[in-house]
């Protein structure tokens, strides 16, 4: 039940990043992922960065296999299974997004999408430094107004995006925060938005290896990430001991993050 | 109202509908979850030793809704680290069976021991692993080594000991008569039947193993050959595992002679919800039948023509 | 053009897509028929020393359009009056494989006699039907056994020997070497998965014969997993057979290391246009996949990631 | 894939034939059949003699299992697959139905239907003696005309039904010939209506195991009944050597019919 596609275009978004555009005509919905298969290699959970007929990941140099991915080349069989996986729900209309590091690719199109159904969105994008700025461009298209953070202060707030989505929460009105990052970026994001009763929908990682919710790979407390997320509304992972703290690793055994 | 309790080796059951061995089942809180959404036992992933990672992605294959491919490779934290599982589930009321699985007589033991400890109900003991080389089938496939195996668990805990079975083998109730003469308190029966998926395009094995087990409705029919004749062969409960999705499907079980049943693959078919439709639909299929206990059922096919 | 002419132990069909045994096999002009459709070579139903009357109905049992249960218990004219059935579906051009039966290898090798008498271009041995006491499996399973069969049929005929072997053993690769060292030309695998049926509402068995074999796409995945398995442990070709219904299943096998492939359930479910459909597409898809000849995929799965 | 489902309905039509009724949901078109299996007996080839929603069997004693089938009372299990088979084409308007023994259970809902859509249905039965005359009143229902033959001449034309039916054919003109019963008699009915150029069309009966048209139990020279037939045009039959003279057996062997 793959389907196996080629990488129809191969784009270099950031020096450890890539998206890979490839046919696949199942219909997603923004937030939902897909299971890639780099023949040879792994098979990975891919957040779908471009949800349209033409789909596309967006790759973030991680370990060994997504280290590999980068090079694939257009023209490249990928194998492909989904989409799995919830999706963002797009009836907020004044939406905050918040983006670190590749966390900005499952975002994007859900940003888009609502953008397109006449919502407004403000964006804050983190990154270590500023080449490694995910879609800002394509932030510029959906957003109202992009800010961005950098740790090194190469370009916009020298510190977290959290700085940034703190400021951005107390100066205006949201029906939604949509955010994707490192887990103690979300808690954060969860934290400020609270006392301002903003939902906070949180995108999701997890070891996967079935996404069917059978294995318990990506077992996340009582829930799975591969079926019940990996969208999850704030107040279900603020529940979570484990969340911002440990993951399990492919034994299944519980490791910090 | 139809009476779904069922009483296997002197353990009762609130139903005879248990979830099998390796879904949902690493983790407790998923162990807890299965409980909650009405499984009458859970067994837990077969736990080895020492942590085992499993093999690389991709670990699974889909075939329509009829059946599913997997070579997990028995990934699992390790007995060391697994009784703080086991205690999410128990705590919460669950019954809990422990599966493990080992190289030797020896090491299964050592295992049977540290999992009895954990507060499990049962021991199930994975002989029948049709993809992890020198662990499971190679030991499940040999009489001798399933009598060794058995005997070693049975000296080493008091709670009744479950022989789970391949059916990759040309006599599989010789295998189960091997468990219950070294003193098996029940069979389950069947394990994953070794398969393969190949892909067209690529021009190699889809699952990163290689060979896997199929699963899933597709070989229920083999399940329950298997199930029919070990019941003709051993005096011991079975539980009849492979390919149940429907009220219909636990019956065939039933009949063709086990006590319990286990879910796996339809899980990720229809989601954990299964168990509350599956004990839904059965008492009412039950009651339709004018059946009162599904132990009136248990091996009820052998004695010829029933009225319908 | 794609040429899907085959050599297979000598022998040269002109398409890898046989009829398998069992299927439109008990009559010449069922033979004829199907080699008229397009069958690369049509292998005859099983054929016994004397005429059998096979098991009463219920012989079979369908499951929507993924699998097939039978137990025909080998009902079959008899080599007394079936070369006559063979010659029908000679005169018309067609190669024709004689697949016989037996309760030991004298029966065996007297049987391959008579039927290579009838000009049939291989033997096929039935060394696995796995619902008929006494013949078939119980033969099938032990190596000594399938050695001995092969090894007096060799000495009995000079055509090539083709052995076809279970799916119901542990250790399916080591049946195939058992008849490679006794001299067997080519292996057939797999034959049917025992498996079973019940009726929930009558509580027996829905066959006559109580259990019986699984066929069609459910035992797809099984089927290759054997050819792969035996492809890496013999050296005389390998007829792939179980579940194929479709050019890429066809391809399947080809990369697991299959020279031809034989298609049974398929032809119920969709007729024996069947033959005429795989042809074509298997053209087209061999063509798409830039492969000129079937023979290049053969074995090609185990030479690691191909170009896609 | 069979239906178990129960006798609703038992009627004795003659000594040696009974028509079991029962509810049976998948539509039947007229000449198609149904495996039916008598639990505990066997299985075997019907044709449905009430293609309606309460469909029914007509089950004449030839055999064990037949013999068996008569004293299946009302309640009683059977299980049910198909329907196979083709079907008797409704297009001719003027209808020659000719009846030999249980045969006529498969031509009658045919002719109802004929009736029903206007055409004309002239029938001819013939049985061995005047108690054994299937469907007489039945065949009142959908006939203009209704005529009888028995071998010992205890009611109608003494003699085969074939006596009566070449009388027809020459008197009247007919759009087609729907006959069923015993091969030697079909034989004569091709016979008397191939000068007229009166299409024949045949319901045939040899030993089935799958109805698939897999497991060749059922083959008729390059036919299989279960899924060729069981209706055929005269030409095709008349073409073969064993039409009238042999089926095979359960082994496959041919014999004598
Ligand atoms: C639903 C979902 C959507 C995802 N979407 C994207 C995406 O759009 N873009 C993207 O670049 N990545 C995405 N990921 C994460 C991606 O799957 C992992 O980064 C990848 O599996 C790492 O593979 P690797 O073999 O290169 O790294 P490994 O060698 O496995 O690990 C490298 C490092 O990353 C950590 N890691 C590995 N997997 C994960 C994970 N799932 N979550 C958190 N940390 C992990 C490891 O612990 C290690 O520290 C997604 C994951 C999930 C579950
Ligand atoms: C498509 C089809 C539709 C049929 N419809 C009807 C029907 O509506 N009503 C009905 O009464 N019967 C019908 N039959 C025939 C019926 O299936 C057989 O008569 C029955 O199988 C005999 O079963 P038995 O076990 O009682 O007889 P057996 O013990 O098997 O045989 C008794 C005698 O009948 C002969 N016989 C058995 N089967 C057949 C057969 N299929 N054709 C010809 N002779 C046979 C035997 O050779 C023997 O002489 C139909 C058969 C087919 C193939
Ligand atoms: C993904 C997956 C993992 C499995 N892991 C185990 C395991 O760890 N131990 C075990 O005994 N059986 C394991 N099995 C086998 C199942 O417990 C069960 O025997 C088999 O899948 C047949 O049942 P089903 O058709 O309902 O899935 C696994 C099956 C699947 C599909
Ligand atoms: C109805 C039926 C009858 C069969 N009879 C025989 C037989 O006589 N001899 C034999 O070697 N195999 C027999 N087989 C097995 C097939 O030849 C084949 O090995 C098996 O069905 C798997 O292929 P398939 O999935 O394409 O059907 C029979 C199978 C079926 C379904
Ligand atoms: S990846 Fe298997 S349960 Fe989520
Ligand atoms: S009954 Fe099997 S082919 Fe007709």
């Amino acid at each position: 039940m793959r389907t196996i596609t080629e990488v129809s275009e191969r784009i270099v978004e950031t020096p450890s990043t890539v998206t890979l555009r490839f046919r696949y005509a199942p219909s997603a919905l923004p937030g939902q992922f897909v299971m890639i298969w780099l023949p040879g290699d792994d098979e990975l959970p891919m957040s779908l960065s471009y949800t349209g007929e033409s789909k596309g990941v967006t790759i973030k140099a991680m370990g060994a296999t997504t280290r590999a991915a980068l090079s694939i080349p257009a023209g490249a069989p990928v194998g492909i299974r989904g989409p799995y996986g919830n999706h963002f729900d797009l009836t907020p209309k004044r939406i905050l997004l918040v983006g670190g590091g590749s966390g900005t690719a499952v975002l994007a199109p859900a940003a888009e999408a609502a953008a397109r159904s006449g919502g407004s969105v403000v964006s804050a994008l983190g990154a270590t430094t500023a080449a490694e700025l995910l879609f800002l461009d394509r932030a510029r298209g959906f957003s109202e107004t992009v800010e961005v953070a950098t740790d090194d202060g190469s370009r916009g707030h020298h510190g977290f995006v959290t700085d940034v989505s703190q400021r951005l929460l107390s100066e205006r009105e949201f029906d939604a925060v949509w955010t994707c990052g490192p887990e103690v970026m979300m808690r954060k994001v969860i934290a400020a938005a609270e006392p301002r009763h903003v939902p906070v929908f949180c995108s999701m990682e997890r070891q996967m290896k079935c996404a069917l919710g059978m294995c318990d790979a990506c077992a996340l407390g009582p829930y799975h990430v591969c079926t019940d997320g990996p969208v999850f509304p704030a107040p279900q992972l603020a529940a979570l001991p484990e969340f911002g703290r440990t993951k399990r690793d492919s034994s299944g055994r519980k490791v910090p993050l | 109202m139809v009476d779904l309790r069922t009483t296997v080796a002197g353990i009762s059951f609130r139903n005879p509908l248990w979830l099998a061995s390796g879904i949902w089942g690493e983790s407790g809180n998923s162990l807890k979850g299965a409980w909650d959404a009405g499984a009458g036992g859970v067994v837990t992933k077969s736990i080895g030793s020492e942590p085992r990672l499993g093999y690389p992605n991709p670990t699974i294959e889909t075939y329509d809704k009829w059946g599913m491919l997997n070579a997990m490779g028995l990934p699992n934290p390790g007995i060391a680290e697994y009784p703080q599982e086991i205690e999410v589930a128990r705590s919460a009321g669950a019954t809990v069976i422990g599966s493990v699985f080992g190289a030797d007589a020896d090491e299964f033991a050592a295992l049977a021991g540290r999992m009895a400890a954990t507060g499990v109900v049962a021991i199930e003991l994975n002989l029948s692993c049709p993809h992890a080389k020198g662990l499971g089938s190679e030991i499940g496939q040999d009489p001798d080594q399933v009598r060794d195996v058995v005997a070693a668990v049975k000296r080493a805990v008091r709670i009744p000991v479950i022989a789970k079975i391949t059916p990759n083998h040309y006599d599989v109730p010789m295998l189960a008569e091997a468990a219950e003469n070294a003193g098996a308190d029940a069979i389950s029966a069947i394990n994953t039947v070794r398969a393969m998926a190949v892909d067209v395009r690529l021009r190699r094995p889809v699952l990163a193993h290689g060979s896997g087990g199929l699963s899933g409705p597709a070989i229920k029919p083999v399940g329950l050959a298997c199930v029919w004749q070990i019941y003709e062969r051993v005096k011991i409960p079975i539980i009849g595992i492979g390919g149940i999705i429907s009220a219909d499907d636990v019956i065939e079980y039933l009949l063709a002679g086990a006590r319990a049943v286990q879910v796996g693959t339809a899980v990720a078919f229809e989601g954990i919800g299964i168990f509350h439709r599956l004990r839904e639909d059965l008492s009412t299929r039950l009651a339709a039948l004018g059946v009162a206990t599904t132990g009136e059922l248990v091996g009820a096919g052998h004695r010829g023509a029933g009225a319908a």
